[in-house]
């Protein structure tokens, strides 16, 4: 696959029209579009959603996707049941395709629990908070599903400024030395909190993939067909013994890092406003309302589902239990711990103390 | 009531402000020194810390690096070889690891490696501690792997004062220094003495707050939790020292308070379990076995890693545990 | 005197051997079992600790990895997280920091982080501790940075017997285990029983030695010490105890001890200041603080990067040191 | 440049016969020459000694270069004084080179100090035993050079090993993202302890460069001339702000790891054999013999220098004086330390009770 260089691989143009690619096949039929389109709406409702939830106190904060759509649709719907994905903080398009109910999500930006789902069943490693934590791990765990004989991949999801980081580079030569059957999602959105991509690297974060051995491809991550075609032959790849990709997914974060950041510290106005007429749902749905046997019905049904998901949210968000202080202690070790026994007794000990104090 | 730490003279301004001007004093002193880190040139960090500076000093001197602890420390160090003095930003306490082997293996050994050939005037910064409902990792207290590592100095703020002062002479100081900020305090307001004069030595324990029936020792966050106890408590006479240094330790100051009040509360927010506060309740019985009522309580965080944030209230030390531990001095 | 850990009957044989019977053990009783590190497999590792192990089990189960510390942990957590049970090797004490991040972040946390959803069966073995007269960074020990994070369990072993027993023990372990081994001690031969059954819990601190004046805590290498001045020791009668597991402590069987004999000294080869024998006084002194004569001593490394190794003799804790600790208890 | 891939870049044959090549000047006198080959002699011969010592128990550990002396002298010959140089454990050519006494080499090796010369006066860093944990160091030495308006660079020293560690990878990042005037030498000398290079990657190492965004070159490791010029030249093209390069130098450790390891455990000898044909001296030797003007009398004098050196790393080995215990606190802060001066008075009590005792 080519790529790695200048132009990103694109399938729909800015203008949401579809051109071939001799590298891509991209054999997509109008339920598969239908389904990356109401993939892509429910995660931008759900963005929109949870943002609003932070600003009014009922998340602590949140890390908006909203721009990223594509690139994480586009990728997560090229996984397959037994395959394991290693998300970022940021990844809520991922975790939407992975099939978590999206009230788990909540969890983490609640400060309810660290992570809210069980990745064993769906497939989802929790979040990574320290930047780039996980890269190893999904290639361990890629390394592990083929010394099981099995066909499953791992793809790791990582940021542009996570590029920079040791770790993940160590994952690429763990990955190239043992052709793990993993791989990388660079989704470069243009800025690490305020440090533009071209503080990380001075080349296109894609190129790294070569030195290490293996290939890197960047995308259009602003198109999710692209994405999706781009990111099923990498897995395909993997899967086969060929070992690692790189995919760059060429994007922008449309807001601010977290909900307590404020761009406007660090970016133009002008620089959002040309990537906000690169927005990949307005591209998709220019590309359907050209294609699609009924858009404006579908359309409508793809609104419904985001409202009745925006109610869901807002309603699972305000009734999330708060968790028992035990809790803290639960989990620390699978086997009894004595220490951990002791404080745990302490401490319940010592709130019973207060409620007896008439 | 002795309030070394907060002379009347001087402007009102936040801890983080009291940074801020801390370092744009050291960087408008000495050419040689600069600040470096994620965000902390045109953001001006996420606590705002460095806001301003890059504008005022140029992004040479107030650097935007790329995502990597290990890189920002290890140029860092390169940088102190050659003569600069680095003050680098972590920009939270769970992100300090990356840069650990640097720390430990290099800034730590490098004047011992080089029998003092090598001098490493470097400080780390890192926001620590808990209870602004933060996500994993943005609450965290690292400080006891740094007080174990020779070669390093460590030392936590806790006032607007202490931290304008003590970062300076931290940027002064020939030595590599961890410089742990309390970031529940980050918009504490308080009196600043911008007069390095008639500041205490970095190294110094200070009492912030005169008692005689237990002590409390305390540093960063825990200060303020140590105050207010001691302000609570109706019966007891409670003296608060804030250690400000954690390597080395005024033992001196802290052994003599011991000594008069005969009871001692070690109080941070690290796990207790080999944490900080062991070292100094071994050292203050070493030094005050005879004149002690009972052992040296501690208070701390739990044997389990931090907490999500809607739990973050029982993890932490609070007054009630405070007084908890004074009773248990008798 | 008792002598849990060196049963009479089994094979006579080194620590080294010790573990690497207990590795081939571990290897043939579970497919799931891995061993993985620089240059366990066709070397057999510096210490020869997985000699034999890669032609026996082949270079995909005993596996040479790339050179690198937080690549060998972090694709073990990610292995195990895949149902594999990785044992990794860190070649030198002093090299363990680049994995730094992952062990204390990642597969420290991760249970937590997944309320329970992740097992983290994985062992880390570090061969730890000086007196080999090996260059800067081989003389190590590191172990208080991991007795401070909860999530990890640490043991050391200081008997072929334990060695072999406990790193069966650890691999079968649900917990995250970091597994120290004492370089100086790995051709010391002694009896190894490979039936697990009569081997006590690994989390169980052994009294090695029985004696009425005074108590001697110690794990790794500073056991044979203690044991030797016991020995030595012809006035007194001195107690040992290898406390075996640092995170959890066998606090019960520590305390038993003391509250007996009414003396302690704690002796490691870490640093002194902030090291685990810190934790170790202060948590004896919480629960014999009536029965203790004067505060628990506390022999150790000095406040200082390990010294080169024509000064090692000096640094390391020797048994005139450990005795000249026992004076100090009355 | 060119050369990340594929054949070596080379000006001496295998067999010592000159070639120019379109890419490098070449343009060094018999003066020059001669030198190169002195100073290779020169820590062979240290190198054998200090071998010969480490066996014989006056030394606690050896790490010979033989075989890699090219590489080394090469490279740290192209050094302008003001230059800054980050070696590892097994570059005494470089040290040689940098002028450190070869005695103060033997203090590291022997156990009375970490490192035996003072840095600043030789421009030379103390050994890396940290693999690795120097090559940032080198990057933010040669940011700080460029910041203080110099032409200073600095060379950072890697093993093929090395080329795996998270840090080192930063350090191309933090490099090439501030075109910091350093040059990576990464001495590929197929062997990591017991593990071949391909364990660490399946490409040439010096492909990893260009994914960072700067050029990586691939030089016979065992031919001086094409080291000498190859650096050179990056060392130029460093200095005058067109940022890193990386330098991969293709050679052979020929002796173990370490005075401790015994390589017949990982390789063979017929692999040994092959690599003993290509010896960079041998090489140089050829060479000399053919063009310099009387090469009998130079290699003569050569051996008389080698032998002296040899004498007098015997004498310097044997007369080491042990160090004094308080240099266990000396040097561990720069500043009054209580806690140092208290352990350290207390140990010089503990000392002095026993000469005390009758
Ligand atoms: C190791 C580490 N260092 C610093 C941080 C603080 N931090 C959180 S997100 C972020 C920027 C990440 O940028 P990028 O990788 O591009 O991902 P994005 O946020 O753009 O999705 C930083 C510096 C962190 N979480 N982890
Ligand atoms: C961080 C670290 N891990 C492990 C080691 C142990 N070790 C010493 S040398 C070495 C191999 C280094 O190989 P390479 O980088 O190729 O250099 P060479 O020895 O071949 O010159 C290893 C694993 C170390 N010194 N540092
Ligand atoms: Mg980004
Ligand atoms: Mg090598």
């Amino acid at each position: 696959m080519s790529g790695a260089e200048g132009q990103p691989l694109r399938l729909l143009d800015a203008e949401g029209v579809y051109r071939d690619h001799p590298d891509l096949r991209a054999d997509f039929d109008e339920a598969q579009i239908r389904g990356l389109y109401r993939d892509m709406a429910m995660v931008r409702r759900l963005d929109t959603e949870c943002l609003a939830l932070a600003r009014q106190g009922e998340l602590a904060v949140w890390t908006p996707l909203s721009g990223q759509e594509a690139a994480q649709v586009g990728s997560a719907r090229s996984l397959l049941p037994g395959d394991m994905a290693f998300p970022t903080y940021r990844d809520h398009g991922v975790a939407w395709c992975r099939g978590v109910p999206p009230a788990a999500l909540l969890a983490h930006f609640r400060g309810v629990a660290h992570s809210g789902w069980d990745p064993r069943e769906y497939r989802l490693h929790p979040y990574s908070v320290v930047v780039g934590g996980h890269a190893l791990h999904a290639v361990g765990y890629a390394m592990g599903a083929a010394a099981q004989g099995t066909a499953d991949a791992a793809i790791a999801y990582l940021g542009d400024g996570a590029m920079s980081q040791g770790e993940v580079n160590e994952a690429f030569v763990w990955a190239a030395a043992r052709r793990a059957p993993v791989v990388f999602v660079c989704q470069n959105n243009q800025w690490a909190i305020s440090e533009p991509v071209e503080r990380q690297s001075a080349v296109p974060l894609a190129e790294r993939a070569r030195g290490f051995g293996f290939p890197g491809v960047r995308v259009d991550g602003n198109d999710v067909l692209a994405c999706r075609a781009v990111v099923r032959d990498a897995l395909a790849r993997a899967r086969s013994g060929h070992g690692p990709t790189l995919v760059e997914a060429v994007t922008y974060r449309m807001g601010p890092h977290t909900s307590s950041d404020d761009p406007r510290r660090y970016r133009t106005a002008e620089e959002e406003r040309v990537w906000l007429r690169r927005d990949p749902l307005a591209r998709l749905r220019t590309h359907l309302s050209r294609t699609d046997t009924d858009p404006e019905k579908f359309l409508a049904s793809v609104d419904e589902d985001c409202d009745a998901l925006a109610r869901e949210l807002r309603h699972a968000c305000r009734t999330l239990p708060d968790p028992r202080p035990g809790e803290i202690w639960e989990h620390v070790y699978a086997q009894t711990h004595p220490l951990v026994a002791e404080e745990r007794g302490w401490y319940a000990d010592y709130l019973d103390s207060f409620e007896e104090t008439p | 009531m002795t309030t070394t730490t907060e002379p009347s003279t001087g402007t009102t301004m936040s801890l983080s402000r009291a940074l801020n001007t801390g370092l744009r004093a050291a960087l408008a002193d000495d050419p040689a020194v600069l600040v470096m880190g994620e965000d902390v040139g045109t953001l001006g960090g996420v606590f705002r810390v460095t806001d301003g500076l890059a504008a005022e000093f140029g992004s040479d001197r107030v650097m935007d690096t790329p995502l990597g602890e290990a890189g920002i420390v290890g140029t860092a160090v390169g940088m102190a070889l050659r003569g600069l003095r680095p003050v680098c930003e972590i920009q939270f306490d769970g992100f300090v690891f990356p840069a650990f082997n640097q720390i430990t293996t290099q800034l730590a050994h490098l004047s011992s490696r080089t029998r003092g050939a090598a001098h490493l005037p470097l400080v780390i910064r890192i926001p620590f501690g808990g209870g602004i409902g933060a996500a994993e990792h943005h609450g965290e207290s690292p400080e006891a792997y740094f007080t174990h590592t020779p070669g390093l100095r460590v030392v936590a703020c806790s006032t607007p004062a202490d931290a304008h002062t003590m970062i300076r002479q931290a940027v002064a100081c020939p030595d590599p220094v961890v410089f742990f900020e309390p970031k529940q305090l980050y918009w504490e307001r308080g009196p600043v003495d911008t007069d390095l004069g008639s500041a205490p030595a970095m190294d110094r324990a200070v009492v912030v707050r005169e008692g005689s029936d237990a002590t409390l020792l305390a540093y960063g966050p825990t200060v303020r939790t140590c105050l207010d106890a001691a302000e609570a408590d109706e019966e007891r006479s409670l003296e608060v020292i804030d250690l400000r240094s954690l390597n080395p330790l005024d033992t001196a100051t802290v052994a003599a308070s011991v000594a008069r009040t005969g009871g001692c509360v070690v109080v941070h927010e690290a796990p207790v379990f080999g944490g900080y506060g062991a070292e100094v309740a071994a050292r203050v019985t070493e030094h005050c076995f005879d004149a002690l009522r009972t052992p040296v309580r501690r208070v701390g965080g739990f044997c389990a890693p931090y907490p999500p944030s809607r739990l973050e209230h029982h993890y932490l030390p609070d007054l009630d545990r405070v007084l908890d531990a004074v009773d248990r001095t008798w």
